[in-house]
């Protein structure tokens, strides 16, 4: 479904992606994990656009898409939570919700949508007219899923969601993902509790300063000694 | 500047450097563009007639929008390329600038434009200056008042409410003072003076609180929009006074009632004079420099259906210097030419008045006339020796209750 | 009492076209992020297309309104392709001072074109006036007026009610995101531009047939402008309206009280009581 | 040795800004010049400004209020009491910490826009109040002072005197720049303009660090003011006070680079010259000059957005990067 | 008792993000600050620093008052924090920024210098000291809000979610860190949602949930209390997360 082929990204001079080539088949969770820096994030704004000076081919459901506008990424239904939330901080959480519906092809459903979002995260509805600057972190990023969920995605790209998010609510936005892959939305995701993502992952990829390192099915990169040893600190 | 090119040959001789500094950009564009045109003409017909003491008169343009600038370009037309003799300058503030500058180098500054008392009364040596003082005006359209307009309104003078607006740059607020000074003097009574900025867009609260004044007389200097403005508000609330007495710039501007229309009609302006008729130049060389210079400015600016004011004043200042005054100077620099300057007397200048320099450099015989518009036309009404019409409208047919 | 009232009036007169000219610059603001210096600029520009038509053709400013508000439009989208589109991304400072000086560019251009001559428009209906009881109102201001605070209120229902809108004022909190939402900037940042430039585009128009055009027009308003559009609130449309109908009030009072030199003070000092008291504007959320 | 010094470009810069003096000695007549007087003081007055507004990204677009005040203080004690400008001076200088403490006081806290423009709305205010207050100041008539050559008048027949004096005053002010950039002022003023709350979590005072260093901007500027007085030798409030010249300052900074010490006097040293001899040299064409000034910025703005700073860095990098190496071999 | 949380509550409107929250800590000690999503913990942050003035209660520092106290007069006093969202000055250079922290205690450039390069050693980012702060990565902008707040020379230093966003190597390596921060004598009030750092760094941990202290108690403590567990743990495939 998607597909990368030799991606190299630069910022200035500094080359941040190296030959990374990977890809992810409808209905799949695919994990990604890395150190710090190793360019995870840079390889998923590579996808959406947000990122553009890289070189190499990505491949959308059988097209390619690396010389569109970030907006008509989305409008094909490649949609990114961001590292970071990045909400609109002066609009209301339900206005940041809303717009997460702005592309053509969510905008119809934008009423539904909302109630499903309320549904699965309720905090959201509570917090409904609050200014999403005045959140705290975790309620910001709950925003932000619930954000990228508005959008009707057919492939979902999570860079670190669960970044400031109480034990609990980890615990819930997997099970959510699990969930959301099972209503048919294929997942791609980035993240640094290494051990609850490749719990559930299908497949992942390791990455490390740029290059993609390993790459095998979830358990068995959970369970490989260079993964327990590099990452999870064991 | 060399020495005088006695008895040279016109075509081998250095020609004669001199500068002309106006403001040709920002806000004053537009009659200092109208200025630095009138003076072109004037070295032109001077060149025609062989230049002055044989040399070619050869003008350096130099754009000035304020003081700073003044100073700047004043140096570069002194220093950089050494002209003798500066044109110039339309704003008070900026002949003021230009002075310290000649001043210091020895080279004399013509002035046409700026009114300021200060510019003659600072002692500069070499600054001349062809117009009356910013007072005289003013109070030239308050004296002829008390004197005439009051009769024809049947009001006796010490009854007689006045009001002054103007705009609140150093011209206006000048001109006011002068008009101020003078009603004081005679005794009229004052009942409002207000200033504004000439970029005014609306002056619907000023005309309202000129109403509760009730004045019958209402002296103004303006800009020429902001006197289209004014006079378009009183109409509106019906505010016009008996007599509108505008002193200078905007209200004898040829845009003024060539906007406003009939509705011009009897309105004062009183200004240097201006537009005369050629039958007030009894030498008849003179006649036909005026009517060249008209006819070649109107070609120039062909939206215009009158010389302005400042054109006039320009081109007067200019051609005067060079047609009569450099031409008596022994020795072409600051000392001859001053010289030359204070002693040559004439009895008319292109203006219709004299050249008589006091020590200060005021020309005293500069007057003002009081002029009328009549069908489109500024008819002059006082003094009698360079009149050309009788006074009408008074009270204007326009006035409120 | 009786002339207090039409002062006030008349205030809330000009009120209305300082509205209209702010709206423009408090929506090119809130969505571009941008305090755009040239945009008393666009204002002279409109007077002086307006005054060419009308020498011209004949056609009167009310008549040409169209055409005249598609040009500028189209001026809009050139300074904006040309120009606006490169430094989106660049700071606030560089941004404001490329307007600065763009509108030294646009000035300039305006002196050498159409020399520093004042433009009239002069139609029949400059000096009509219509009475009600004992006020009395100019009808070219009434027009203006009424036209102005429709147009506004359009912009604003705009901004509300479509989706569009919602994009506009999301953009200018964060751009990345935007985009991962699906927002075309550049599309978007454009279209305010353009709808910023036309809005004071018709402001210029409808001033036209009461005040002469010239190069340096535009300069008086753009100050004005800005102090509506802080006492507002910056980029809220609502506080943009009311900001120009309080300024027009203002000046009006003050110059009907204080005399017509203290109108640009007092408007000056009100903006600075508003700051200390009320330090995001009138209708600004903190 | 020298060598190392050279790769610190501030030596170069610091070499640049000295030897300038140099400049109206060998210039053929006084209209060069008066122009370099003015880019002296205009880089003076663009260095002051940047004190506080580059440094502290909060851009004041009324500093020709201080300005004003520097000229017109001098101006009117000389006038009315022959006290020397020299003095005067310094007593604008007094009034400036004054009106920029109040100033200061009310505005500081304003945030981004709000803040430009409450300072637009000062001067404004400033300039209405000089022109109305016809009594103390001759309103719009302006002051000239009169041409009495002399040291305790500040006036002299010759350019040099002025030259060496707007000179000096550039020096003073980079000087305080460049200190102010290496001291916990500096410090604290950039960390300000870059977060607020988060450099008041750190321990500064950001009330007491934007009044001390926007007093600071108000009277070096006003310093400049006298100077400009005493240049010019008249004073009206529209062009003293006019918007206009706070936008210079800001044009100057910007183009050299804003929040640098040598920025502002890099901006004046090119952009001063030439917009002075473009307006010289492109009379011909009213606004020509003007427009060309604009396009030129605005090619800068698109291109080179930082300034033209960092690009002569880049220039004396390469330059004297050159020169090092073959040093090393020997 | 270096630090004395007295019934403090902050309210936004309606909300109360903290209520009626006291607690102390002593010298030397680190205390850890757990609680769910919203639960006031960062509020509680804001409120002991002065970046918002509480709505009542008292704080009392050092035996100094500082209820009322703005947060620069705070940070002089000796209490500094990181933020949870990164806040570095981002156009100035790594060491720059430490060097604002630098300047809290004294005036003289070098010594301000010499502080923020011994910070910026302790946090281990002393080799990107001239780099332009907008170009660190996440976990190296975390590292530096550490740095800038140890260069104030803080008594008491309150990190805010400092070990998020790191994998778990690098948490290990943060905890080194604090570790040595805590053990050159600065007392830390640490929140965090990585259970493996909380446990492993604090002596007591205090609960908050809803703007209200919960409970109290050593990591054991707390991580076997029920409502704890329920409210803030969750159940991972029938077992307790910790
Ligand atoms: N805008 C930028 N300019 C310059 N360098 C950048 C920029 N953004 C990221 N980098 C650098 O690119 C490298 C990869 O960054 P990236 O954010 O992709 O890493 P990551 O794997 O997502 O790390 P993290 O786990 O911290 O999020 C880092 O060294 C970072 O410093
Ligand atoms: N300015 C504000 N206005 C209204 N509500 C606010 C404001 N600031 C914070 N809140 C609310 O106060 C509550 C406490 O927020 P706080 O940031 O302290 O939570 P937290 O415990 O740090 O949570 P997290 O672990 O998610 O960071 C949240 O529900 C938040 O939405
Ligand atoms: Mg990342
Ligand atoms: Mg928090």
């Amino acid at each position: 479904m998607l597909k990368l082929k030799n991606i190299n990204s630069f910022y200035g001079e500094v080359q941040v992606l190296k030959d990374v080539s990977m890809e992810v088949n409808q209905g799949e969770i695919v994990t990604v994990i890395g150190a710090n820096a190793a360019g995870k994030s840079t390889m998923i704004s590579c996808i959406s656009r947000t990122v553009t000076s890289f070189r190499g081919e990505i491949e959308f459901e059988e097209s390619r898409i690396d010389s569109l506008r970030p907006d008509q990424v989305v409008e094909r239904g490649l949609i990114q939570v961001p590292e970071g939330r990045l909400l609109f901080p002066k609009l209301t959480v339900r206005e940041n919700l809303e717009l997460g519906a702005f592309s053509k092809r969510s905008r119809g459903s934008r009423k539904d949508r909302l109630e499903y979002v309320y549904s699965i995260l309720p905090k959201m509805k509570e917090r409904a007219n609050q200014m999403a600057g005045s959140l705290s972190g975790g309620e910001a990023q709950m925003c932000a899923i619930g954000r990228g969920l508005m959008a009707d995605p057919k492939l979902l790209m999570f860079d670190e969601p669960s970044l400031g998010l109480a034990p609990i609510v980890v615990l819930e936005i997997m099970e959510l993902i699990k969930n959301i892959r099972k209503e048919g939305t294929t997942i791609l995701l980035v993240e640094q509790n290494v051990r609850q993502s490749l719990k559930l992952a299908d497949r992942a990829y390791v990455i490390e300063n740029g290059k993609i390192l390993m790459e095998g099915n979830g358990k068995e990169l959970l369970n490989s000694s260079e993964v327990k040893k590099a990452y999870l600190g064991i | 500047g060399g020495g005088s090119g006695n008895g040279g040959d016109s075509e081998t001789a250095d020609p004669f450097k001199v500068g002309a500094i106006y403001p040709l950009s920002g806000a004053n564009a537009l009659l200092g563009s109208q200025c630095l045109a009138a003076v072109k003409i004037a070295i032109d017909i001077v060149n025609a007639n062989g230049g002055v003491q044989g040399r070619q008169v050869q003008l350096v343009e130099a754009d000035a929008p304020d003081p700073t600038a003044a100073t700047t370009e004043a140096g570069r037309l002194v220093d950089q390329q050494g002209v003798q003799v500066i044109f110039g300058s339309l704003a008070s503030g900026n002949a003021l600038a230009i002075a310290g500058v000649t001043e210091k180098s020895g080279v004399t500054l013509v002035e046409s434009g700026g009114i300021a008392d200060a510019l003659t009364d600072s002692g500069f040596k070499n600054v001349f200056r062809i117009l009356d003082k910013g007072g005289l005006r003013g109070a030239a359209g308050v004296s002829y008042t008390a004197e005439y307009v009051a009769p024809m309104l049947n009001i006796a003078p010490k009854d007689l409410k006045v009001a002054i607006i103007h705009e609140e740059s150093s011209y206006g607020t000048s001109v006011a003072d002068g008009a101020e000074k003078k009603i004081k003097e005679l005794g009229l009574n004052l009942v409002a003076r207000e200033h504004y900025n000439s970029t005014i867009t609306d002056m619907s609260a000023l005309v309202l609180k000129l109403k509760e004044a009730k004045p019958d007389v209402l002296f103004t200097v303006n800009y020429i929009n902001d006197a289209i403005l004014l006079v378009d508000t009183l109409k509106q609330y019906d505010a016009m006074p008996k007599v509108l007495m505008g002193c200078g710039a905007g209200t004898t501007d040829p845009n003024f009632a060539g906007t406003i229309g009939a509705d011009s009609d009897g309105i004062f302006c009183t200004d240097m004079p201006t537009n005369l008729p050629l039958d007030v130049f009894a030498d008849e060389a003179m006649k036909n420099v005026v009517s060249e210079f008209r006819e070649r400015f109107r070609k120039e600016f062909p939206d215009m259906n009158n010389v302005s004011v400042a054109a006039e004043a320009a081109f007067a200042g200019s051609y005067t210097f060079l047609n009569n005054i450099l031409p008596n100077a022994k020795t072409l620099d600051a000392e001859g030419i001053r010289e030359a300057a204070l002693t040559t007397k004439l009895d008319m200048t292109t203006l219709g008045f004299g050249w008589d320099l006091g020590d200060d450099g005021q020309n005293y015989a500069a007057s003002a006339n009081i002029n009328q518009w009549q069908g489109g036309k500024v008819v002059t009404v006082y003094p009698d020796k360079l009149k050309n019409g009788e006074v009408i409208n008074v009270p204007l047919p326009i006035a409120g209750q | 009492m009786e002339q207090v009232l039409q002062v006030l009036i008349s205030g809330i007169l000009s009120g209305g076209i300082y509205a209209l000219a702010s709206v423009g610059l408090a929506l090119i603001f809130g969505v571009v992020g941008l305090v755009n210096f040239a945009h008393g600029e666009y204002l002279m520009l409109a007077m002086y297309i307006a005054y060419w038509i009308y020498n011209f053709s004949g056609l009167d400013p009310y008549q040409s309104l169209i055409i005249n508000l598609a040009v500028m439009a189209v001026i809009g989208y050139i300074t904006f392709k040309v120009i606006m589109e490169r430094v989106l991304d660049s700071d606030h400072s560089i941004q404001m001072l490329l307007t600065l000086a763009l509108s030294m560019v646009l000035q300039n251009l305006a002196l050498m074109f159409w020399k520093a001559d004042y433009r009239n428009i002069r139609i029949d209906m400059t000096n009509d006036t219509m009475n009600l009881g004992f006020l009395t109102f100019n009808t070219p201001r009434v027009l203006a007026f009424l036209i102005a605070i429709g147009a506004s209120v359009l912009l604003y229902l705009y901004l509300q009610k479509t989706f569009t809108g919602a994009a506009m004022r999301a953009i200018s909190q964060n751009g990345k995101a935007a985009q991962l939402m699906g927002i075309n900037i550049k599309r978007t940042y454009g279209l305010a531009f353009v709808i910023g430039t036309t809005l004071v585009g018709l402001a210029g128009l409808l001033i036209s047939p009461i005040y002469p055009a010239y190069p340096t027009v535009g300069a008086s308003f753009s100050t004005l402008a800005f102090i509506v559009v802080v006492l507002g609130g910056l980029s809220s449309v609502p506080g943009a309206i009311f900001g120009g109908l309080v300024i027009g009030v203002v000046e009006s009072l003050a110059g009907y009280f204080a005399g017509p030199a203290y109108q640009q003070a007092a408007y000056f000092l009100l903006f600075i009581l508003v700051l200390v008291f009320k330090p995001n504007g009138l209708f600004g959320r903190s | 040795m020298i060598k190392q010094l050279i790769l610190k470009q501030n030596f170069v810069l610091w070499i640049i800004a000295v030897c300038s003096v140099i400049v109206p000695f060998v210039l053929p007549n006084r209209y060069f010049q008066d122009i370099t007087i003015m880019t002296f003081l205009w880089a003076g007055l663009a260095t002051s400004w940047n004190l506080y507004s580059g440094y502290c990204k909060r851009l004041s677009i009324g500093h020709a209020a201080y300005l004003g005040i520097g000229a017109y203080t001098s101006t009117l004690l000389y006038l009315n009491f022959g006290i020397s400008p020299w003095i005067g001076m310094l007593a604008g200088g007094v009034i400036s910490a004054i009106a920029a403490l109040i100033i200061g006081g009310t505005t500081l806290r304003l945030k981004g826009t709000f803040f430009v423009l409450s300072t637009i709305a000062f001067a404004e205010i400033l300039k209405v109040m000089t022109i109305t207050s016809k009594e103390i100041t001759a309103g719009a008539l302006g002051l000239m002072i009169p041409y009495q050559p002399g040291f305790t008048n500040m006036i002299w027949q010759g350019k040099i005197p002025y030259a060496l004096l707007t000179w000096i005053y550039m020096i003073i002010v980079l000087f305080i720049s460049v200190r102010l950039e290496k001291s916990k002022l500096g410090y604290s003023l950039v960390a300000l303009g870059e977060n607020q709350e988060a450099a008041e979590n750190l321990g500064v005072n950001s009330t007491r660090t934007m009044l001390v260093a926007f007093v600071m901007s108000a009277v070096l500027t006003s310093f400049g003011g006298t100077l400009f007085a005493q240049y010019v030798m008249f004073i009206e409030p529209t062009s003293v006070m006019s918007m206009g010249n706070s936008i210079n300052f800001i044009l100057l900074a910007i183009a050299g680079g804003m929040g640098t010490a040598f920025g502002p006097m890099i901006g004046s040293f090119i952009l001063t010259p030439v917009s002075n001899l473009l307006r010289g040299y492109l009379v011909g064409i009213s606004g020509l000059h003007g427009l060309i000034l604009g396009l030129v910025l605005i090619a800068v703005l698109l291109y080179r957005p930082d300034g033209i700073l960092p690009q002569l860095k880049l220039l004396f990098r390469y330059l004297f990067g050159k020169i090092a190496k073959p040093g090393k071999g020997e | 008792m270096i630090l004395q949380v007295e019934s403090v509550t902050k309210k936004f409107g309606g909300l109360s993000a903290v209520s009626e929250v006291s607690l102390e800590i002593e010298q030397g000690n680190v205390i850890g600050l757990i609680g769910p999503n919203g639960a006031g913990k960062t509020t509680l942050f804001n409120c002991i620093n002065g970046t918002l003035p509480i709505t009542d209660g008292k704080i009392i520092f050092d035996g100094v008052d500082i209820t009322r106290k703005k947060s620069h007069e705070i940070a002089k006093l000796g209490i500094a924090r990181s933020y949870q969202i990164v806040q570095p000055f981002g156009n100035m250079t790594t060491l720059q920024n430490a060097m604002v922290g630098g300047f809290c205690k004294t005036k003289i450039y070098k010594e301000a210098e010499s502080i923020a390069l011994r910070s910026l050693e302790l946090v281990r980012l002393d080799h990107k000291k001239d780099l332009i702060a907008k170009h660190l990565n996440l976990g190296e902008r975390k590292k530096l809000e550490i740095a800038k707040a140890l260069s104030t020379q803080p008594k008491l230093l309150l990190l805010d979610e400092v070990m998020a966003g790191l994998t778990p190597s690098e948490v290990q390596e943060m905890v080194k860190i604090i570790h040595s921060i805590n053990d050159s004598g600065v007392t830390l009030i640490i929140i965090e949602h990585i259970m493996e750092a909380i446990m492993s760094l604090s002596k007591r941990i205090v609960v908050l949930n809803f703007g209200k202290k919960i409970m109290e108690g050593t990591p054991e403590e707390v991580s076997s209390n029920q409502q704890v567990i329920e409210a803030y743990f969750g159940v991972e495939d029938g077992e307790a997360y910790a």
